[in-house]
């Protein structure tokens, strides 16, 4: 069965680059994919901090509807969305009256027992392995990889990669001829949905990462959370203000970082649309 | 024939009271056996055992029922009035009518009825004793002591000083263990080295000690008082007799790089190495893992080298074997790395250090020479940061018992630092401060009060490096969860103590429990605070748990006077009360089926099963065997055999039925 | 005895009911507050809340209720992962503002964020999906914070980051229907 | 003439003899109805022995040993308890009422504990009159045996 992808709210619109960079590789390694059909918002932090049957029921749907589909295996690139679903799986599967609820609340069947990846996983399992081979321009600069909360915390949930120094990432960008950096901010919070209501709070967290990143020599940093990048590239101005220092680096995401090394057209990749210009 | 004699109490009135005793007695006359009855005012007192010795001559009496207080009271008294009367003391039974009866019950028919079904129930009982014979076991009176820190420095000087023979086994090159590699020690300041160096020092002396060490058990066969202990005895490539510890070999070995396990990595060795200078003995060994002849086929320098020929590369590991009686384990404990603690940087910072790194370094002989300098670049550090607890006390990604000792060495280590670092900065980040002990809380307090030491209680989130400073991210709790960060220039975790490296492997090969941490499991968590649940082998110090050193010695001596009452005897004398098959001579007869469930059940490991041989020596059939030495005659096996082949004696299944059918067949 | 038998159930044993976590194994170390980002910004921080709790004191739970702490905290579960006793904090914010929402309690500092929340479940409700022009036009409304990231939209949209129009979908029923079977 | 039932005890004698004797110097009443056999552990309590309580007349029988932990002999009493469940299987299987048998700890410090125990057993058989019924059970299960 071709692998089923969730592109979520902000793969479709403001982080619609990260979703063409992940179409870009799905293709180039040739894996067959289809999109979950008729796809609704997985609820984000907004629904479990209002309404906690409404936060299982989103992801729910999401599952049911892949499952119809008959894919064993769905793809959720964005971490925010990869966590809901991880988070509701889980809480089915150890409450057999919640999954039967949610069944009949989403009108679908739902066996549950799809796998769920984030975008890490696809890479690490179907294109690592292949990855050598189809570099046409190696990365030639320090990494940063940023890794942020959503796709490694809770680790009783998510469970795939160490939760306070996680090396994922660094191991594909170091394939792909960039420098992985040894950096403290790894894993802590960029401000995640307070971007709006908060954009404070945003701006020092985000900013602190920035600056660990800095001083440490990154010249790029690698994510792999549309928020992350939403936070640390487009509210550029506001942590810039924050801290009174300037920052030029650029925030790059993982799949495109690969569509760069593989010698992919930038604005295939969408690196046009970021605000911080991408010039490495 | 049983001709027994029944002996009823008044107990004053204690029991006449209520019991109706000159009607016991009658009715006891009439109980079919029963020869010789009556009934006196106090048994236990002179007259009243003599009425019994008498009877018991007069009327050639081979049982006795006395029917009075507990026999948790008297039986040893009226036993022993039997024995004096010739009569063997375990033909003699207690029944209760003073606790059980006459004091829990109303004056009344029913209350003397119980008295009389009771005294017929050990009538019926006493018909199937057999007399018995304290069980003797030979003792070899020699004792083996594994490992060589103060606990087991401090048991083998004890029992050596006693006049005993004592087997020392150490594992590393040299004795001292983890009180070698400290500093000063709480409460009190005393430089570790100057107290514990003339131990060592007498132990490698006392003519009654036999050191070994880079050693280990092989293997421990045997019961109390009659072990065989096989020692392995590593090669150390060099002919000890010869060796004068000199020293040159080592000067001139080419591998220098080693990071040396005495000075926890903080400082080097070389492949030949005396772990450090105060080493007993004071020789050293080849690392084969590190030497290049052992590892490439050439070198041999230090051979070269030694003036007094004395090393031997073909040197190979020896087995020793010695018959020991009593075993004493003091293998101690170990504490955790840096690397355990992921959010402290997976032991990624060289500045993040242990404990007992630190005791290193503010030690006079550590490789800085008692300088507190931080590792990464030697600088002194102005502002230093102790985290309690990194690791104890933490279910998650730890251990969740508390590790004990480490409160203590913060305060002294936040101490020493202040005394050395007179500008500096010292602060602790702790959850609870256990101090219980002589003199602990005041040097807490002193640190606190007298060198400022900044207690802050919250526990640290997470530890990171900036600029050349390790960010320490902690809280303080008793200002509300205030996040407090603190640029440090090192950071010191107190780690949890945890069992000794394969500490599992050696309860296994000697047979004692040990916890869910491999810590070994003492016999009672109160009163039997340095046996284990195998007879004849002994705990002292932290491999129990972790302790600190005034406790280890408490214990070692604990374990030491255990085993000199042991050797007290050259024979043990024990309780008769054990399991026995029901075997007999040959060609064997048993009803014995081998299954062996009793061996699975016993908790001493006192059945084997054994094969037994016709005369031709062969192989008939396959059988249980109680070792008399070990069994405590607790009876498990007993209720776990189907066949019915093992027994208590004293509470055989004839015994208790007999007593059962006494019991309720009144009339 | 017949008042501690009939007495309401108390704040963290409703988080429990809610939950499965209970406040009662917190042995206040403060280490999720030393870790968590926003902890400098909250009036009570995490492990004061948990603190709270555990007195069962009503005046307590009220205060937590009416708290601006558990609005603040972004669910970065930074706390759950270090916490030694591996207890559940963002599962127990999500219960505390989830009744601090219900018995509208909400602290009055925390209307932009609970505006922004509201708003992009409504998005949800509406379209089936977040609508995120839709999404900021109702936050603006909410909140009348008229003039917030007016320079940013116009920049989103350049670098074809915005949809004018929400994304249709063909279940937009079932999913509306999914807030009205939570209700 | 009112029932009075005949109770066996089977104790350990560590921790629920010495309980009893407590009991005793404490000088607490309790029914007469009960009499004491001694064990050294309740691991040495075969359930056999059970039956033949039973099957000798008894309408009642209490199993106290020492609580878990606290066993002179380490695991004795966790064998007991162990074996108990199995029993209790096994009784229950073979048609004896499990309510005739109480299994209690009992500590050589719980004088009132025992008295407790007792009484209330004491006071249960009573309501559940005397085990006539065993005799044709154990009947029955001898004839399965043989
Ligand atoms: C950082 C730190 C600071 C401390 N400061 C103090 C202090 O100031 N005051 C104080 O009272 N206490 C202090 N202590 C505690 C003290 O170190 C211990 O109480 C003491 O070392 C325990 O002695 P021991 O003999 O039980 O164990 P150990 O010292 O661990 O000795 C055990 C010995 O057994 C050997 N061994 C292990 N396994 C085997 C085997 N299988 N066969 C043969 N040999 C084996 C080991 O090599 C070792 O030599 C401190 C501890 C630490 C970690
Ligand atoms: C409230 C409380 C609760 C406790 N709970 C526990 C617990 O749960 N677990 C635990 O492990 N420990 C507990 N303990 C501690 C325990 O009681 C002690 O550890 C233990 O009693 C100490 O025994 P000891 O023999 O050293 O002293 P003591 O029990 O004090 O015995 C000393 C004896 O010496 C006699 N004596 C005194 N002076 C003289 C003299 N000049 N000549 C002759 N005889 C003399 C005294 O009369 C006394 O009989 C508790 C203590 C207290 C106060
Ligand atoms: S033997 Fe026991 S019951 Fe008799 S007088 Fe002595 S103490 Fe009292
Ligand atoms: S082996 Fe030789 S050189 Fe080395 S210490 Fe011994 S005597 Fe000296
Ligand atoms: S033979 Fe080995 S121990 Fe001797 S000097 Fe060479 S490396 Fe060192
Ligand atoms: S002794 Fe102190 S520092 Fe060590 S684990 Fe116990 S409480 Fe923590
Ligand atoms: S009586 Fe107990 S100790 Fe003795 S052999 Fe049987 S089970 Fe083992
Ligand atoms: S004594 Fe009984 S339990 Fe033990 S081996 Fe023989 S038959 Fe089996
Ligand atoms: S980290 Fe856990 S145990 Fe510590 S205060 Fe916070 S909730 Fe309580
Ligand atoms: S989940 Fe909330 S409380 Fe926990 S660390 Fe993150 S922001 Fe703080």
């Amino acid at each position: 069965m071709p692998l089923a992808v969730y592109p979520g709210c902000s793969l479709t619109g403001s982080s619609r680059e990260y979703m063409e960079s992940v179409e870009q590789i799905l293709k180039t390694f040739e894996i067959p994919y289809t999109f979950v059909e008729d796809w609704n918002c997985c609820g984000a932090t907004a629904a479990h901090n209002l309404n906690r049957k409404v936060a299982e029921a989103l992801p729910a749907r999401i599952i049911a509807l892949a499952e119809k589909q008959g894919a064993d295996e769905i793809l959720v690139p964005c971490a925010a969305c990869y966590n809901r679903l991880k988070s509701s799986q889980k809480k089915m599967d150890e409450d057999k009256v919640l999954k039967g609820q949610l069944s009949e609340m989403v009108g679908m069947p739902l066996d549950n027992g799809i796998k769920i990846l984030n975008v890490l996983e696809v890479i690490e399992q179907s294109i690592v392995p292949k990855l050598n081979e189809k570099i046409q321009a190696p990365l030639n600069f320090k990494a940063a990889c940023y890794y942020g909360c959503l796709l490694v915390r809770p680790g009783n949930v998510l469970n795939f990669d160490r939760e306070e120094d996680p090396q994922s990432m660094d191991r594909i960008v170091e394939i792909l001829g960039a420098t992985p950096v040894k950096w403290s901010f790894k894993t802590e919070c960029c401000g995640a949905g307070f971007t709006v209501s908060r954009t404070d709070i945003v701006s020092r967290l985000s900013g602190d990462i920035l600056i660990d990143a800095v001083e440490h020599g990154a010249q790029a940093l690698i994510v792999a959370c549309p928020m992350c990048h939403a936070n640390l590239d487009m509210r550029r101005k506001d942590i810039e203000k924050a801290t009174g220092r300037k920052f030029d680096i650029p925030v790059i995401y993982l799949t495109q970082a690969i569509g760069m090394a593989l010698g992919i057209d930038h604005q295939k990749l969408g690196l046009n649309r970021h605000f911080v210009p991408v010039s490495i | 024939m049983s001709r027994i004699g029944v002996f009823i109490c008044h107990c004053g009135e204690n029991i006449s009271a209520t019991v109706d005793c000159e009607r016991v007695a009658r009715e006891a006359s009439l109980m079919e056996g029963v020869l010789y009855s009556i009934d006196y005012k106090y048994m236990c007192s002179d007259p009243g055992q003599n009425l019994i010795k008498e009877a018991i001559k007069e009327h050639n009496l081979n049982g006795v029922v006395v029917a009075a207080c507990s026999p948790r009271m008297h039986e040893p008294t009226f036993r022993n009035a039997c024995a004096e009367a010739g009569l063997n003391p375990y033909m003699c039974e207690i029944a209760n009518l003073r606790e059980h009866v006459s004091w829990v019950h109303e004056k009344g028919d029913a209350t003397t009825q119980k008295a009389i079904d009771l005294v017929r129930m050990l009538v019926e009982k006493v018909k199937n004793n057999k007399p018995l014979l304290p069980i003797t076991v030979p003792v070899t009176r020699r004792a083996l002591v594994l490992g060589g820190g103060i606990g087991g420095i401090q048991a083998s000087l004890d029992i050596a000083n006693a006049g005993h023979q004592v087997i020392l086994v150490e594992r590393d090159p040299s004795i001292g263990g983890h009180m070698s590699q400290l500093s000063e020690t709480f409460p009190t300041l005393d430089c570790s080295q100057c107290i514990l160096t003339p131990r060592m020092v007498e132990v490698a002396r006392h003519p009654n000690i036999t050191l070994i060490t880079y050693a280990e058990l092989e293997s421990l066969e045997g019961f109390i008082g009659n072990f065989k202990a096989k020692i392995r005895k590593k090669a150390k490539s060099i002919d000890e007799k010869l060796c004068t510890g000199c020293g040159l070999c080592t000067t001139k070995c080419p591998n220098k790089k080693i990071p040396s396990e005495f000075n926890e990595g903080l400082g080097t060795r070389t492949a030949i190495y005396i772990p450090f200078p105060q080493a007993v003995p004071n020789k050293p060994v080849i690392d084969k893992t590190q030497c290049t002849y052992y590892t490439k086929g050439k070198c041999r320098l230090c051979e070269k080298t030694c003036p007094a020929q004395a090393i031997r590369l073909d040197q190979e590991d020896e087995i020793l074997e010695f018959d020991v009686g009593a075993v004493v384990l003091a293998t101690g404990f170990n504490v955790k790395g840096t690397d355990f603690f992921p959010e402290y940087g997976y032991g990624n910072y060289q500045d993040v250090i242990t404990g007992l790194q630190f005791e290193r370094l503010a030690s006079a002989s550590g490789p800085t020479l008692g300088e507190i300098r931080r590792p990464s670049d030697g600088k002194i550090p102005e502002k230093i940061v102790f985290v309690a607890c990194a690791g104890s006390r933490d279910p998650a990604k730890g251990i969740e018992y508390c590790s004990k000792i480490c409160c203590m060495y913060i305060a002294k280590h936040a101490m020493l630092y202040k005394h050395k670092v007179h500008q500096g900065n010292a602060y602790v980040f702790y959850m609870d401060i256990r101090a219980g002990g002589k003199m602990y809380e005041e040097f807490v307090r002193r640190a606190i009060e007298e060198d400022d030491v900044k207690y802050i209680r919250g526990r640290v989130s997470r530890i990171y490096e900036r600029n050349g400073k390790l960010i320490v991210k902690g809280a303080d709790t008793l200002m509300g969860g205030k996040p407090i960060e603190i640029d440090a220039d090192m950071v010191v975790l107190a780690t949890a103590g945890v069992a000794s490296p394969k500490a599992e492997e050696l309860a296994q090969k000697v047979h004692v429990s040990y916890d869910q941490h491999n810590f070994y499991a003492e016999a009672h968590p109160k009163l039997k605070p340095v046996e284990t649940n195998t007879a004849g082998i002994f705990l002292a110090g932290s491999c129990q748990a972790p302790k600190d050193i005034p406790e280890t010695v408490a214990m070692a001596s604990g374990a030491a006077s255990k085993v000199i009452g042991l050797f007290s005897n050259s024979e043990l004398k024990r309780d008769p009360s054990i399991a026995v098959v029901n075997r007999m001579p040959p060609p064997t007869y048993t009803t014995c089926v081998g299954c062996g469930l009793c061996v699975t059940a016993c908790p001493y490991q006192a059945i084997q099963l054994e094969d037994i041989k016709d005369r031709k020596g062969n192989v008939v059939k396959r059988a249980a065997y109680v070792n008399p030495g070990l069994c405590q005659g607790c009876g498990t096996c007993v209720a776990f055999c189907r066949s019915k082949s093992i027994d208590i004696e004293g509470y055989t299944s004839q015994q208790i039925v007999a007593e059962i059918s006494a019991l309720l067949n009144d009339e | 005895m017949s008042e501690s038998l009939n007495r309401q159930p108390s704040l963290s044993e409703k988080v429990a009911e809610i939950t499965g976590i209970s406040v009662n194994k917190c042995y206040q170390c403060g280490k999720c507050s030393a870790g968590c980002p926003v902890a400098n910004d909250m009036d009570y921080s995490p492990s004061l809340i948990m603190r709270m709790l555990q007195t069962d004191d009503p005046q307590e739970e009220e205060k937590i209720l009416r708290s601006y702490s558990i609005w603040l905290c972004l669910s970065c579960e930074m706390c759950y992962c270090r916490c030694p006793m591996s207890i559940d904090i963002p599962s127990i914010m999500d219960a505390l503002r989830q009744k601090a929402y219900s018995e509208k309690k909400v602290n009055p500092k925390a209307k932009k964020i609970i505006a922004f929340h509201e708003s992009f479940l409504d998005s949800i409700k509406w379209t089936g999906r977040l609508y995120e022009i839709g999404l900021v036009a109702t936050y603006k409304l909410k909140t009348l914070d008229l003039l917030k990231d007016v320079e940013l939209a116009p920049k989103m949209y350049l670098k074809g980051k915005l949809n004018i129009l929400p994304e249709k979908m063909h279940g937009l029923k079932n999913v509306s229907g999914l807030f009205k079977k939570s209700k | 003439m009112d029932f009075e039932p005949k109770i066996v005890a089977f104790v350990c004698n560590w921790c629920t003899y010495a309980g009893a004797d407590l009991t005793g110097t404490s000088r607490i009443k309790y029914p007469v109805n009960v009499r004491i056999v001694r064990f050294p552990c309740t691991g040495r309590i075969d359930f056999m022995l059970l039956l033949k309580a039973f099957d000798e007349g008894a309408d009642g029988i209490i199993v106290s040993g020492c609580h878990p932990n606290d066993c002179h002999y380490t695991s004795g009493n966790f064998h007991a308890r162990r074996r108990w469940m199995i029993f209790r299987n096994l009784i229950d299987f073979v048609g004896i009422d499990i309510r005739r048998v109480a299994f209690s700890w009992v500590s050589a410090a719980e004088g009132a504990k025992w008295a407790e125990v007792v009484t209330d057993t004491v006071g249960k058989i009573k309501e559940l009159g005397p085990y006539s019924e065993y005799h044709q059970i154990s009947k029955s299960f001898d004839g399965g045996a043989k």
